[in-house]
């Protein structure tokens, strides 16, 4: 089994979402980040006090998923996500050794979906 | 370079107010401006009357900001939610300046043909301290100045709901400042100003349906339209980002309407309870109105559709609180919850428009609404100097509150447009892609509401 | 099934408003409402102090939205911050169309029995414009009842402390219109309504405490452990989500409460001025008692506990602000804040009933150190119109006081009860665990307040 | 252990008042507090003056909570907000007890040697609804009383903006009390007291540039500068937490303001129409100043910059609003902008001090450019009472206007000075590293400002 | 070593820290996460316009521990999550390569606790 | 590939990002996140009613390196978030199987920075 991380722009987590029900994987969690990358970020000013904003607002995705089904997993976030410009995200695949489902106390392939 | 453009002439706006005041620093003695009489045998200012405007002066600041800033805030997205606010407060500080400079002498100076005021009364000169009975014969003068000032602050910035989270921040300033004097300023000289053409013909607005919610409503309407949708409108919505704040700003708005509505006696008399008390009442029942609607429609009361409610409510009752009874407040607010009820949910998802905050829905609307039941439910009973609605047997009237409502909806709509064309051709009206997308506060402000990390 | 229910017989209420109007516009010379004579030869109606009730009304609104709904929303969780603000929001719109309807005319309407007003005022009929001298002889009559209303409509939210985060809406709207007009009314009238039986018996409350604090605050009690606690607690507290939130909705109603007590005063007189300063000095008074016990029992002096002192202060002045000198208030301060703070936190969780705001502990417990202060610290120096208390060499009026309580405690707590019991049986209190789990703004209003990703 | 010291010299202020009281029950014949006059034949006491002198001292009371508390609260981080924003309520209830003992004995109570006020109003003796005619002829002496209370509490809660973020809460109890007793009472003794030296001598201070903006605003910047820069500072700028607060504070503070300058008339007449007239214009047009030179500057006008601008305007206008006209206003919300604009970014980043929220760069500066301003622009056209300015023609009154300045200044620097040595010494001024890196709300309140899971 | 992640109920957070406390798991990160899973959010509804609300206010955890703790970390978050409800939750495991614990710059098993 | 996730003092996120940026790592995703740990936080009370404050505000960040970058990614967190007291927070790392630039579908290690 696989964890995938993706970082994406905040505006296109609606489109990823799509894509990834379309592709039947239903099951994801997701969590506000900042994102420091090549995308800088605006600078602010509050009373002539010059801030670098160098953190901008990202949309952090983790999927569990089994082996067959990464390739697709990915397929579908770069759909929804790619734009071609600077900023639009990462994909972080890591491997996953145990899924346990809280409810069921199901194991493994299992109780990832 | 256009940005330069704008801080000049903002500047240069106050520049003319400093030549002004050095015109007058030189020859004090002819031109007094707010001089206090030395010795008045009796004074016809009554400091009760005097007292109750002060404060609803005060009152009608407030619900600019922070009451509509707050209100409208909480209505966008985190990342817009000061450029929202901002503009309530600029414009604040912006049509101070004008009105004092030269928009009270359009709006309420000696009249010109019945269409607007001349100039005679630029930087204030000649609005002294003694009261112009034409206005308010209790009161200074000057005071009913600054309180008709609140009114021109706040027209503009309930435009402000249409063209949320996408607007240039530079051209609605021009935009602004060129609407409230080429657009409220006359209107408000055809209803409330002496000499003004619908006064004269005796159109009701107590304190401002046409003048005030139905000029900037379908200003709204006309912006939204030509400034197109938001990005992602409207398949993925963009719910209120703060709701407490909504609600906030709608009960700020309540509590400062009190001086919009009640202030329009210009005195604390029986006038000032009589709308007092129609303003409270049909904000209450269109507020309880929209929530059994969203409740029968929805399965749920909503809050936002109470705050909606109590602010259709306030709208619609604007033109009539001086004018009609409790009871007639109470049918306004069920008639007022049932028709911006269906402009908001029905009659905007059919025709597919972005009017973001519903200023068109709730204003242009519901000021519609108000200013053609005050020629139904109005009576003399309440308002002697008023006069009687259809209900009370004179269907005239109706007939008088239509042609002000076509005649404020059509000048309004066909000034606008010019005005919006001119602007989209020279300054753009609409920030680029990837400024909506990184949100006005950033882009336009170079600040965000909230920290992230702190 | 039952939300329809409710939403018909609100829709009805307002109906009900709607014939009313029918019937007087079909007959307008014999009834007339709201009527401005057409010329008064020399008129009792003062302007100053007309504008001083104007502007008290106002505030007085102000304090039950956005000032009651904020310091009460920001003590919730999250997920029920909605639900608890739109409970004072929404009450102020339905008890305002009940007050005009009916509920004015059952509180201050002609006698029956010296138990409550007859309908004889339904729809505001003879509430004109001339003042009523049995209850203000310098305003309009109709700037009394509107002046009232505001304090029926945050009586019932006072309440909504006590079930927060656990109530069904359905049933909290027929509770509340019940209450209010089965309690609130009744109970108005016996203190303030000409004929009342305390009134008549010399029982001092000045500005509400027995009719506001008293009375809901014992309701709150028979709330809470009648709805039960809410889950998790008090194993798992849950702090309040926004502190900002709770300490601007407590200054908000210190602001406000100048109009709820110096307004009292009917004028803007020396009773008037009298009543604020007591109201501002006991105010403060219990503000820095509160801290400083918080500082000597928990080591640091707490925000929440100058917020709620300066609140339990000015619940505990309400009734005696027209009749004690500021040396008094200040002494009612200290009391009060001893007296409150061992209820809040000592007293509530030695018994261990879920009081989830404090509306018991603040209001109930505040309210009657109050009225019973009145008892000890009136003084006819004051306020010529009043009595002297205990101190004063009266030990009568104590007594007198404590009957008002009594009876007020005494009817509060049978008819909340027997209601309470109704409603359990029928539309039931609570919502079901997996609500309460989800919070009540997305069940009841399907509405969040804030985004979480945009 | 100091705590306790400070918790009971807090219970000891307030047990003085109980004996205070207990006296006055005993001998209540003798020194009638707050009496109503029994039957008087004609009032000199005028409602309509009284209706709005009660409003402006709610509205003051409403500018330091929560206007005040929520514009610094909102400049802060998260985990400081709560302290900063409790910081005005605590001083709102501190001294409304300190002025209610003797504060406003020692303000305006019987001159000694135009220095200050003596003790022979302490608890209020003497202060009773006869109209003082040295003060305000038209309103109960006590309405000026608590009117002047408002004041007294504001002028130290300015100051928090200076230290905020690392004070510690026990020092600054004492320091304000201190403060507030032995600088802000003197200062106002001389400027507004009966007898006082800068009043005897023609002084023109409206509405308290120096007693309430200059005297804060120096004693900001000295506490700064004995406080020391906060952890970070200025390499980790800490950027607003939530600048909705603050723009929500400086609508409350802009609207607070109208009871602030307009109420400085005492009475609802000709010059509080003119004073509310120029706050309203100075407000507005430094507004705009400060967000042009943004824009310049930066590239941007931002929303920070506005309430800023209006800030300093309606500080700049405060001493002379009752003494120019609206061009006058203009003027100087022109050069204010200019003035404070270049002290809080360019001098302040130039000399390194940290005014964490500018105190002394909006207050301090601003305070002075008006006071000097009103040597310039003030004319008797406007203030029969008042004096001409240079521009118009009476060039010593720019003198004596320096002269107040350079008094104010000198002697608020001084005792701040010594005051803060010796606090210093004793109690300490700072919280230690690790509380300052957890944050005051938790460290100094044992409370958090908003949940983080819930 | 292994990295053990769990989304739960939010209100189940108190329930989960006194067992993980009881089994003497003292270090823990948690965090505030939207879940999308079996688990339906309500609709919510603004002037009519509808929204699906299909991400639910879920809390997770992150927790390090050495091989031998694992099972009774698992065990505890089941314990003190389990309802039997749909929306209960998951619990991810991977490897943990390497522990650094920054204030005294230990590695490995001894760094984790 | 390796996946770096750092807890660290909220005041010390600037100093960190300092260090990282000295050795030339850029990129890099952050997020808040409460500890439970040693650092114990300070007792809460409103209205009487004390609570532990057992979770404190943490700083969480996210990077995926290449191999050879490991090191000095520790060593640069390390040097800028320790100051030798309870709290200073904990490094993980974790085999990161593989990346995808968003932008370009690019893999791996070239996708990575
Ligand atoms: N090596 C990395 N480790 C952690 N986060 C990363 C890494 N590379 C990119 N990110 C995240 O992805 C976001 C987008 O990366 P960015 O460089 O701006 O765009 P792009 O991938 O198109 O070049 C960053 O803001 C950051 O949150
Ligand atoms: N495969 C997965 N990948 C990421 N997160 C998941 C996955 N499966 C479940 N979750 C998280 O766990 C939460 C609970 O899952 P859900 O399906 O609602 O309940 P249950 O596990 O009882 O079937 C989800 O909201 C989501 O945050
Ligand atoms: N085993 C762990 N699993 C998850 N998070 C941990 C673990 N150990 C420490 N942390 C995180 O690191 C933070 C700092 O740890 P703490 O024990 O307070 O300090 P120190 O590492 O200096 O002993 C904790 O608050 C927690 O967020």
């Amino acid at each position: 089994m696989k964890y995938v991380i993706a970082i994406i722009q905040p505006h296109k987590l609606d489109a990823v979402m799509k894509e990834l029900e379309d592709k039947e994987i239903h099951l994801k969690t997701v969590s506000n980040v900042l994102g420091c990358g090549r995308q800088k970020g605006r600078t602010e000013v509050y009373r002539g006090v010059k801030e670098a904003g160098n953190l901008i607002k990202k949309v952090k995705l983790e999927i569990g998923v089994n082996e067959k089904f990464l390739e697709q997993t990915i397929a579908a976030i770069v759909k929804g996500a790619k734009t071609g410009n600077i900023g639009d995200g990462k994909i972080f695949v890591m491997d996953l050794d145990e899924v346990v489902r809280i409810r069921t106390e199901e194991r493994g392939g299992v109780a990832i979906g | 370079m256009k940005k330069i453009l704008v801080v000049l002439s903002v500047l240069g706006l106050m520049l003319g107010a400093g030549m002004l005041f050095a015109e007058e620093a030189i020859a004090p003695a002819t031109t007094p401006v707010c001089a206090v009489p030395a010795a008045v045998p009796v004074s016809p200012i009554n400091t009760g009357d005097t007292a109750w405007i002060l404060i609803s002066t005060a009152l009608v600041m407030m619900m600019t900001a922070p009451g509509l800033a707050m209100f409208y805030g909480g209505l966008v997205r985190r990342k817009n939610v000061l450029s929202t606010m901002v503009q309530s407060f600029f414009l604040l500080a912006l049509i101070s300046v004008q009105w004092v400079l030269f928009g009270y002498s359009l709006a309420f100076g000696p009249d010109i043909g019945h269409f607007i005021g001349s100039l005679k009364w630029m930087g204030l000169q000649g609005v002294g301290m003694a009261p112009n009975p034409d206005y308010a014969a209790t009161i200074p003068h000057s005071l009913f100045m600054i309180y008709q000032m609140m009114f021109a602050a706040i027209t503009p910035a309930l435009i402000t709901g249409a063209f949320a989270e996408r607007i240039k921040f530079s051209t609605f300033v021009v935009f602004s400042l060129l609407w409230a004097t080429l657009v409220y300023d006359p209107i408000c000289h055809w209803v409330w100003g002496s000499g003004g053409w619908l006064r004269n013909m005796g159109a009701l607005d107590f304190a401002g349906g046409t003048v005030v919610h139905i000029s900037s409503g379908v200003t709204a309407l006309i912006f939204a339209l030509m400034i197109g949708k938001r990005k992602g409108y409207p398949d993925n919505p963009a719910p209120p980002h703060n709701m407490v704040f909504t609600l906030l700003g709608a009960a700020l708005l309540w509590f400062g309407w009190f001086g919009f509505n009640a202030g329009s006696a210009l005195g604390a008399n029986e006038l000032a309870v009589s709308a007092f008390i129609a303003t409270n009442t049909a904000a209450a029942t269109a507020a309880l109105g929209w929530m059994c609607l969203d409740w029968f429609f929805n399965g749920s009361p909503t809050v936002l559709g109470g705050a909606s409610g109590a602010v259709a409510g306030l709208v619609a009752i604007t033109p009539a609180a001086g004018f009609v009874t409790p009871m007639g407040a109470i049918m306004i607010g069920i008639i007022v919850a049932l028709v911006c009820y269906t402009a908001v949910v029905v009659i905007k998802e059919k025709f597919g428009y972005d009017d973001s905050l519903d200023a068109f829905g709730v204003h242009g609307v519901g000021g519609t609404v108000g200013a053609l039941a005050t020629g139904l439910f109005a009576t003399k009973l309440v308002n002697a100097a008023g006069n009687n609605g259809l209900f009370y047997g004179n269907a005239h009237q109706l007939g008088i509150q239509a042609i002000g409502v076509l005649a404020t909806i059509g000048y309004a709509v066909v000034v606008s447009f010019v005005l919006l064309k001119i602007l989209d051709k020279t300054m753009g009206l609409r920030v680029n892609e990837e400024e909506e997308l990184m949100g006005l506060d950033v882009t336009q402000h170079k600040e965000t509401a909230y920290t992230l990390i702190d």
